[in-house]
């Protein structure tokens, strides 16, 4: 009975002490609430973490089409207890029926957080149990000599799954090549992709892209101006915005969070008199080797502009196309699309840094002016034309030849410097009233 | 020799203290997981293989020239202690025995040993 | 000092020292984001700690239990004894034998050991990659790493680190040496897998060897990581910035300043420097820091006659 | 402290008796490569024990390295690497118990019966001096002509498993460009 005391006041204490740091919070997100839940990383209450295993909150942001959400339950359980889910904006989920709801901004969702975790750090709330039942994917117990399931030197499911299989490779040896289903939800990989790759070491020798979730369309400014004439200031702010926050997800991913919430913080209230601010974080960036001795050593991830031409990528390659060109209020600005040469993943880098720059002033030059509003718009992935999905959409078939060959920390790279949006990543859903 | 006896009563003492703590962790919190809660996490579609496979090592040809090296850096040590004492002659033999490994190195580079196969 | 008195000594600075560098790197961290106005940095370590203390263990469905549980313990313990070869003021130390440097050596070499454990033991791909990239990049910086420690011990005659201390009463050896510090802050990033050398953990593998790890095994395996990172300031301001030597203060004060000293560079190098490639790393280590180091030693000799 | 030195002593070789032998006992290739490592760190602690430091602890960093390569070379080439169906890693049974029973039986006669010197290490001595000054004095043309040995290692290992040549692919035959014959 004492040791029980002793335990039940240590877990108090524990508990009112880690209540004064970050929450870790593992992030299943959809299309629509990306932008949310990088705003919610700028707050000290919260830590978006990259594995379920270090996390306390599953958060389940934004609107998903009907039915599960690929992996949701599996990562559930994968949460070390105590753990807690919600759900936030969105729909009550067929498989996590008792996940909190939480509907509205950033604050109240860490209002909302804090006063949850407390309870739960407290006691005062059960941890979620598991979702999934309690039984072998595969009958392996007691099955072969031994009753693991395995039967001679490689062959059988010992433990419930079998051995890998050799494979040629291209040095000569034959050794084990390992399919693994990467993601849909991992901090490696843009959300909601899932790639189901062979690995043979820690080089990838073939990509397939999995199933794809099914999501809502997020509208943004340039989806807007699709149909409405929007002013100029808000479009290159709003594109400089994306491309600041596309910086903030690759510099996490290449070990440099504190630039990337840095980013992520000018990203948050940008206004084109931040541009020396911005250019103080891009030479940060620059120096910390990031594009000439990382991504720029990387041996392929050539996109060629006869694959995507448009956008970032596309000038990235040498490619002129800019729909902005063809638009009276830039050509007012004497506007000049930045163009590179090499398409590389060190190229896409310099291009979005520069454009960064470009739009912010542009914004600050633009006055009244307002742009587009007839069916066409230059978006920060390239041209939105209404009714077609994106150019960025294609992105996806050319995968599997840019990642063969790479080794897996280089894949990551590139595949985070194509900037892939839902169109590539996801099945996207219009609102009702649209079509496709 | 006493030292290095607090050296392995340090060793032992933190390895210990460590284990206590993770025993302590989960007399908290015991663990009695589902099999689901086991599964290894690479984004929440399960795994079909067991991840322990012959791993394809790219740099195989590094690992060889390291066995050849760390063998070099046992000479090292005793050389690095005698090497006022002995003068100028420690320089040069050294000199000379490490010059003939830099060949090694100048070959493999040139081999391109140190990219990945 | 005797076994009882060197546990408990080195546990408090193991533990003192790994708070103030964990307090040191979320200082860092705010300034680099620029997050104003934020005052937790000193609770923010304690408050990590106490919720992965609360949070239970994790496994995965076949791992190799005992050798993923002795992991951790196993770098706690390597921290450690890498720090109590190293005396922390005149003849104040808790096992600098003849060969403190060997031991110290001995010591990383065995990190990497304990890293590849770790990753392999767990049966998942994530830690599994990162297993074997602790082991390249501890491969290719291990020559670079021994070899700027041997050249701090020529002037001395001697392979203790207390010899190597009282050789750099009049010049220390960053000044003697300028080859050697760089080349072992490169290379002790590398053994505290830390800032551009984050590879085993790395973020492409969403927490690499931790990637599986939750609750107190997270926590030990973050203190220990740290802890190796101390260890090997301490080493780098007793082989190269005159350990406890310096005028006025104390000894024992001069060694912390000079060892923080180290720490912050290392830890700031962390949040400055991009995560390098894992192909780099052994390009790097073999064909730039290991002809430097060789440099070093030969330059070094030369002028010690 | 002769008491403690004896402890010491006996525990070490225990260790390395026992983890010697759990190689052979596991079905998983790393920990068969770092039972063997626990057993060398065993052994690295006798060489201690007799006052040989620097040798003792130069086997503990040098094994660190060797094994986890021996680690990852049976990984690479054994199948089943982690031991996940049980096997055997002991062949050849009946050459293998009557070697291993003479070399122990050979082993404990030389224990026994031979004449061990008695004689407790001087006072003063330094092993490692006096190592380094036989590599660098009387063992000197051993010393270079084991770096003309290792440097044949390299060589020798490089030109076998290097796949990517200066030339190109080895597998094309990795002719200098200036001696490339005519034809297919």
């Amino acid at each position: 009975m004492a040791r029980a005391r002793v335990f039940v006041g240590l877990k108090e204490t524990l508990g009112r002490l880690a209540r004064s740091g970050p929450i870790p919070v593992f992030a299943v997100t959809a299309a629509d609430a990306i932008n949310a839940v990088r705003d919610l990383g700028l707050r000290r209450e919260v830590e978006i973490v990259a594995t379920p295993r270090h996390a306390s909150v599953l958060l389940v942001a934004g609107r998903f089409g009907e039915g599960p959400i690929a992996g949701l339950s599996q990562i559930h359980d994968q949460l070390p207890l105590p753990r807690l889910t919600v759900r936030w904006n969105g729909e009550v989920l067929a498989e996590i029926p008792q996940a909190r709801l939480v509907a509205g901004d950033v604050v109240e969702l860490v209002d909302r957080l804090l006063a949850l975790d407390a309870e739960i750090l407290a006691g005062a709330l059960a941890s979620e149990s598991p979702l999934l039942p309690d039984v072998d994917a595969v009958e392996w117990r007691g099955v072969g000599p031994y009753g693991h399931g395995g039967s001679g030197m490689t062959g059988g499911t010992p433990f419930g799954r079998p051995l890998a299989d050799r494979a040629p490779d291209r040095d000569g040896l034959e050794l084990d090549q390992l399919p693994v289903s990467v993601g849909p939800w991992v901090g490696a990989l843009p959300a909601g992709l899932e790639l189901h790759v062979k690995l043979q070491g820690d080089l990838i020798q073939g990509v397939e892209v999995g199933p794809k979730v099914a999501v809502m369309a997020p509208v943004d400014a340039f989806v807007r101006a699709l149909d409405v004439p929007t002013p100029v200031k808000l479009l290159e702010v709003e594109r400089a915005r994306h491309h600041l926050r596309w910086l903030a997800d690759v510099l996490v991913v290449h070990g440099l969070s504190a630039l990337g919430l840095w980013a992520l913080r000018l990203a948050h209230d940008l206004s084109p008199s931040d541009r020396s601010e911005v250019e103080r974080l891009l030479s940060a960036v620059r120096k910390s080797g990031v594009i000439k001795l990382v991504v720029g050593r990387i041996r392929g991830g050539v996109v060629s502009p006869g694959v995507v031409g448009t956008g970032p990528i596309g000038r990235a390659a040498g490619s002129g196309d800019d729909a902005r060109l063809d638009d009276q209020s830039y050509q007012e600005l004497q506007f000049q699309p930045v163009i590179g040469e090499t398409g590389d993943t060190a190229a896409r880098w310099n291009q979005r840094m520069a454009e960064v720059v470009q739009s912010l002033d542009l914004a600050a030059r633009a006055e009244e002016r307002t742009a587009f509003g007839s069916g066409c718009v230059e978006g920060p992935r390239g041209l939105i034309v209404s009714k077609q999905p994106p150019a960025s959409a294609s992105l996806l078939e050319v995968l599997p030849t840019l990642l063969t060959g790479l080794e897996w920390g280089d894949a990551v790279s590139v595949v985070w410097s194509l900037d892939l949006d839902a169109f590539a990543t996801s099945v996207v859903l219009l609102p009702s009233g649209t079509e496709t | 020799m006493a030292a290095l006896g607090s050296a392995l009563a340090v060793f032992l003492a933190t390895v210990l203290a460590v284990g206590a703590a993770k025993w302590a962790g989960d007399v908290l919190n015991p663990v009695t997981l589902t099999i689901p809660e086991r599964v290894p996490f690479a984004g929440g579609i399960p795994p079909d293989y067991h991840a322990w496979n012959r791993f394809h090592i790219r740099w195989y040809t590094m690992a060889l020239l390291f066995l050849a090296f760390d063998m070099e850096m046992v000479f090292m040590y005793p050389w690095a202690v005698v090497f006022i004492r002995e003068g100028l002659v420690s320089l040069v033999e050294m000199m000379m025995f490490i010059l003939i490994l830099l060949v090694g190195i100048v070959y493999t580079w040139r081999e391109r040993g140190f990219s990945w196969a | 000092m005797n076994a009882l008195a060197s546990v408990v000594f080195v546990a408090l600075v193991l533990l003192v020292a790994t708070y103030l560098v964990a307090v040191i790197d979320a200082t860092i961290m705010i300034r680099v984001s620029r997050g104003r106005g934020y005052t937790g940095v000193w609770m923010d370590p304690i408050a990590r700690a106490a919720r992965l203390m609360m949070q239970r263990g994790s496994r995965t469905e076949r791992p190799d239990l005992q050798v993923w549980f002795l992991a951790p313990a196993l770098l706690a313990g390597l921290g450690a004894v890498a720090l109590a070869s190293i005396p922390v003021a005149a003849a104040v130390h808790v096992a600098d034998n003849g060969a403190g440097i060997v031991l110290f050596g001995a010591a990383m070499l065995q990190v990497m050991v304990a890293v590849f454990l770790h990753g392999w033991a767990a049966n998942s791909v994530f830690p599994m990659l990162g297993a074997f990239r602790m082991a390249a990049a501890g491969m290719s910086m291990s020559i670079p790493f021994s070899l700027a420690l041997i050249t701090t011990a020529l002037p001395a005659e001697s392979l203790s680190v207390g010899a190597i201390i009282v050789s750099q009463e009049g010049l220390w050896n960053v000044v003697r040496q300028p080859l050697g510090l760089p080349v072992y802050l490169i290379t002790a990033l590398a053994f505290s897998f830390w800032g551009p050398m984050q590879l085993p953990d790395a973020a492409d593998l969403a927490g690499g060897t931790t990637a599986e790890i939750s609750g107190v095994a997270l926590l030990v395996w973050r203190v220990a990581r740290i802890g190796v990172l101390v260890a090997l300031s301490a080493m780098g301001a007793a082989a190269f910035l005159g350990g406890y030597l310096g005028p006025v203060l104390p000894g024992w004060l001069w060694m912390m300043v000079k060892t923080a000293g180290l720490a912050t560079v290392m830890v700031w190098s962390g949040h400055h420097f991009a995560r390098m490639r894992i192909e780099s790393v052994v390009f790097l280590g073999w064909t730039l820091l290991l002809p430097i180091a060789l440099v070093d030693v030969f330059l070094s000799g030369a002028l010690t006659l | 402290m002769s008491g403690v030195i004896d402890l010491l002593f006996w525990a070490f070789g225990a260790s390395a008796v026992v983890t010697g032998w759990l190689v052979f006992r596991t079905d998983s290739m790393v920990r068969a490569a770092y039972w063997l490592m626990a057993s060398f760190v065993a052994v690295g602690g006798i060489l201690v024990l007799l006052d040989a430091q620097f040798l003792g602890l130069i086997l503990i960093l040098m094994m660190a390295g060797e094994m986890t390569i021996m680690a990852i070379f049976m990984v690479m080439f054994m199948m089943n690497p982690a031991g996940l169906n049980p096997m055997t890693m002991v062949h050849q049974h009946r050459a293998s118990i009557i070697s291993g029973a003479g070399a122990f039986i050979v082993l404990a006669l030389v224990a026994l019966f031979a004449n061990f010197l008695a004689e407790p290490v001087p006072t003063g001595a330094e092993p490692t001096v006096d190592l380094g000054v036989e590599l660098l004095g009387g063992s000197m043309l051993v010393f270079e002509t084991a770096g003309v040995a290792l440097l044949a290692v390299m060589i020798g290992a490089v030109a076998l498993v290097s796949q990517q040549g200066r030339f190109g692919d080895a597998e094309a035959g990795s002719l200098e460009p200036s001696l490339e014959t005519e034809g297919p």
